[in-house]
């Protein structure tokens, strides 16, 4: 038998492999293929205190051995889901984390705060990365100071784990981290979508309606781990790696980068029962390579 | 339910230059199907198709459990999919989406398909007609060449059809078919599916003569199960999926339509 | 008959086509496969001041849709290039740039002062964007007072077309773009590769002897674009595009996202000929599209 | 001169659990092609397959105009090689690298082969013979059962092999042989291909004797035509590249050998 439990700085996940937000929906849209109890956490689609049509349509963009997307955090807003979806996804026994984002400070608070309350949800992971909207998002993530503060202001009112989503379009994604955590972070997500964009060279017309859009899926792995080591080697709070994770091979990548958990977003997409595989598969790793435990990969990598 | 499955290719049939027809048979029990429904397609080995494709369910075949897929080739993930073999598997996601509803027995309805548009009228037909409901179809393609083979449609109900060069049937769009003016008012609802000007051609007129009209969208999508919120629509009712709230909506809900 | 000619700030080529340092040799290379005077331009293997003798193998590792590589500049330094490269390919009817990095300002200096005496040479591309080397190179680029520096340092001694290639790995792109087009800069090229990295999972070690590298290939185009069309909304000085360009289209893209000419990097690897059927396609979809002049395609993009 | 060019599958088979045999066929007459030198090939339709794979050319058929291939199944891109059936078409750049050195006439030449790396091996040994060299070729193998088929190279000389389970030759490493060992004074020079270690194993035992030794390195290569830089390798001249310089180095000439 092979240990595959992890700690998320005093939070306990059954498994390293979660879900990222905004490609898992709230769990529910799985429940078909898997069962969501045996992942090690889910965190479900961005939620901001108010609801939000999104962005127009076109959203998507198909990109070499990856996807743009502009939805724009679509969502009813944090008291629907408190109404609404939390009664019925609050059952699930995995470890269940709301993606929280905002345009203001005070939006990130107010929603932060109402989350709080919640009994069965363990821990928020805070959006400041997200590429798709025109007021906070991103704006807040790719610069240290603003990062520091939404982290902080959160941190004031948040009592459970409060996980950080950094953004990959920044020169030195160290300096963000080490930033989140001095201000009381309990964990660092990483990677978010990168900037990108495409053109429709037949009609001469952006892919998407928003012109720019969010990369991910395979193409940027690489990128991906690089940022997950470079972050391991800054900071001492756990990491949740992801970008690109489409196979139990490349969940162990991130973990023996240093990510102390992963999560698997736009592979759900193509295989919704991937998250199932990727567990059994990382088993099938440690038994393999004679792991007992599935923190000995953490940092795992061999320099020579 | 929807599942995922290994699906085995049992006929892949060209039927002419652009359009194949594959049949893919399961191991099991083929879930209830409704008319309008489709499938989410892994298209294998395509370094450019790294999404799944998604594909209307033309017909069902349920005393073998096969699965009838109509497929254009249009692009890199079309053009794999045309090229499968008999014995080859492929991975499927399905039956996703809402159907087509079912009108009061004895009534008419008209089933407008455009180009590969035509794929959900089939089994559409088929049911519509088990359920005491007079099918009219009405088909168009830019050519005899690339039209369908009719044999099918005409064994379930009386074919219209218009071309644009003119080579079959009327010359012109769908909209210029008598099946489009003088019966209209005949009809109960009519269904349309095919290009985007097509269909709102159809819708048009359709809200003209106050008959309910029912479109399945073809809108990009990323997962087809809901989890994404690439595929919206703008509805009256704000964004909705196509892939779970649709791909067939009243026009009277969408808006712009 | 359309017209391809392009106009580089007062540089004429022949068409918007040239091949991207490091993936073309010094042309040479490819003879056996094209007729390199068909070609817009070339960017021959980046010049140091000095011998290098590059990384420790192993360089490389593919990945989704692209690679990553740590060549580290291998060259026999620029006065060889000058002795015994020069006189071999000068002849070449197409604009050479040499591609010029350093580890300090003194040597960008001093290499681009001996190019300049080169009559075949009509412009160099400053390389201050390679992420392969410990000293200089990507450092320079991702900060834009280091990258204005070195800009202003070598417009001084540097009298024909300065080309500056810019770094993806940044928070803010157009910074730097304006940065280098400010101090004197007649064009700039982008991307150079996104720092990535890999992991051999079963033996645990990197896969590169540096552990990080360069991305390329069509996984870093929707990057690319994006920031082609940032800068190209940023600067007035042209634009060279390049980033996982594989076919015409690609080549467009970039073009209507404002690039006036573009560079073919790791696609050459995969197929020798594939800047001779990048032209092709631009004027069979020019003759398509009824276009007459293929300048009508840069910054093309329809917004609506 | 080196070209890129489609040719066609004449020919796929099988000859055990991991290793199959391509014939492909030119339309046109063949450059001239000297033992050692490899081909890089497209593998059409992989999503992870985006650079070319290097791999050495087996045989020529000058009459067919045909080369010939040895494969091993490894990884994604080999096992997309395996499945190319009769009438596909591959996309080769070729005849790509340097050669092995041809002794004088009547010298005596040991060829060890580990592994896929036999596959250089059997063009060298004929051609050898057709200079008035005289091979012998050291075969080994993990078991009998992913052994190259002998008959090709027993055709040409006597055959030498190893296996590490002792299902066929003598039980052990290439190393463990008489040819290596007994015999190996005899020999002019020694050419080896295959795994790292082996080939060292080889180089030293060489070395010792003071017999020239070539070894056909297996450096991970991105372009195969010298552009790149990426497939270098550590030689007492710096670095030098294994797609052009090599694949094919004299030991005396590398570092740490
Ligand atoms: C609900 C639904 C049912 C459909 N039913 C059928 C059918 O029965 N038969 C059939 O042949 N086609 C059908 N389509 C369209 C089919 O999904 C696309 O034609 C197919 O994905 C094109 O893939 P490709 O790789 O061949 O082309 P690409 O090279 O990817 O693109 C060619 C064109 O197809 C469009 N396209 C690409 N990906 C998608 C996608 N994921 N969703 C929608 N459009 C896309 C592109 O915008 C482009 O214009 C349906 C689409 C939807 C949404
Ligand atoms: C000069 C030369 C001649 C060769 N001759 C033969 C031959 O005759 N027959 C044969 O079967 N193989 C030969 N190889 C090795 C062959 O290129 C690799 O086994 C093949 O590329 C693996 O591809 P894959 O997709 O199956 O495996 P992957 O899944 O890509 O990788 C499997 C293993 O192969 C290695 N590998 C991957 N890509 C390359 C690459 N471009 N170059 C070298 N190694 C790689 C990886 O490090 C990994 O360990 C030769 C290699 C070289 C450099
Ligand atoms: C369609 C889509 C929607 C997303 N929505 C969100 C979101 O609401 N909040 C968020 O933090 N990240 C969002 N992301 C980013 C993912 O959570 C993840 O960071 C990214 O996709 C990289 O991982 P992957 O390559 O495994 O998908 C979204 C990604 C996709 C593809
Ligand atoms: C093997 C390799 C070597 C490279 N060497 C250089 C270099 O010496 N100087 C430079 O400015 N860029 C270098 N590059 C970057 C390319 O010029 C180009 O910016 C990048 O690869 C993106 O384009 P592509 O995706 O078309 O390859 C190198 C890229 C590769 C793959
Ligand atoms: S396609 Fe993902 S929600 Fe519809
Ligand atoms: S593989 Fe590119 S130089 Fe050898």
């Amino acid at each position: 038998m092979v240990n595959l439990g992890i700690d998320l700085n005093g939070l306990s996940l059954k498994n390293p492999v979660m879900t990222a937000s905004g490609t898992f929906g709230f769990g529910e849209e799985y429940e078909d293929f898997i069962n969501i109890d045996d992942l090690g956490g889910i965190v479900v689609k961005g939620t901001t205190l108010h609801h939000r049509e999104g962005n127009p349509y076109p959203r998507m963009a198909e990109t070499p051995s990856g996807m743009l997307n502009a939805v724009g955090l679509q969502n009813k807003g944090v008291d629907y889901f408190i109404s609404d979806i939390y009664p019925r996804i609050k059952h699930y026994k995995t470890g269940i984390f709301v993606n929280v984002s905002g345009s203001t400070i005070e939006d990130y608070i107010a929603t932060a705060e109402k989350i709080n309350e919640l009994e069965h949800i363990p821990g928020i992971e805070l959006n400041i990365s997200c590429p798709n909207v025109k007021e906070g998002g991103m704006a807040f993530g790719v610069h240290c100071p603003s990062a520091v503060a939404v982290t902080e202001a959160v941190r004031k009112v948040y009592k459970k784990h409060l996980m950080v989503k950094l953004s990959p379009n920044v020169t030195d994604v160290t300096e963000i981290a080490k930033g989140v955590e001095g201000v009381g972070a309990d964990s660092v997500s990483l990677i978010n979508t990168l900037l990108g964009m495409a053109i429709n060279v037949e009609k001469r017309k952006p892919a998407l309606s928003t012109i720019t859009g969010g990369l991910s899926g395979p193409c940027v792995k690489p990128v991906a781990v690089r940022m997950v080591w470079q972050v391991f080697n800054a900071v001492k709070i756990p990491i949740v790696g992801m970008g690109g994770i489409m196979n139990a091979y490349d969940a162990i990548e991130f973990m023996l980068a240093g990510a102390t958990a992963v999560q698997i977003g736009t592979a759900n997409f193509i295989d919704p029962t991937v998250t199932i595989k990727v567990i059994d598969g990382i088993k099938d790793y440690m038994t393999r390579h004679n792991i007992s435990d599935v923190n000995e990969l953490i940092g795992g990598m061999i320099i020579e | 339910m929807k599942k995922v499955e290994l699906l085995t290719v049992t006929k892949n049939r060209r039927i002419n230059k652009e359009y194949v027809i594959i049949h893919a048979a399961s191991n099991e029990k083929l879930p209830e199907i409704f008319p309008g429904q489709f499938v989410e397609i892994k298209v294998e080995n395509g370094p450019n198709t790294f999404l799944r494709r998604p594909i209307s369910i033309h017909e069902v075949d349920e005393s073998k459990n096969e699965i009838i897929l109509l497929i254009q080739e249009i692009g890199e993930g079309s053009r794999l999919l045309a090229k499968l073999r008999e014995g080859d598997t492929i991975d499927l996601i399905y039956p996703l989406g809402n159907a087509f509803s079912i009108p009061s027995k004895g009534s008419k309805a008209l089933l407008v398909g455009g180009g590969v548009g035509v794929a959900p009228m089939l089994i559409l037909g088929r049911v519509l007609k088990e359920n005491g409901v007079e099918p009219h179809f009405l088909l168009g393609a830019r050519s005899k060449e690339i039209l369908m083979e009719l044999d099918n449609y005409e064994k379930i109900a009386e074919v219209g059809v218009t071309t644009e060069d003119g080579s079959l049937g009327i010359k012109g769009f769908v909209t210029d078919h008598p099946l489009m003016n003088e019966k209209l008012g005949e009809m109960e609802i009519v269904y349309t599916c095919g290009p985007d000007p097509m269909m709102r051609a159809v819708a048009k007129k359709a809200k003209e003569k106050d008959i309910k009209c029912e479109v399945s969208l073809e809108n990009l999508m990323a997962c087809g199960i809901g989890a994404c919120l690439c595929c919206v629509v703008d509805t009256k009712d704000g964004h909705k999926c196509t892939c779970t709230e649709g791909p067939v909506f009243d026009t009277k809900e969408l808006k712009e339509w």
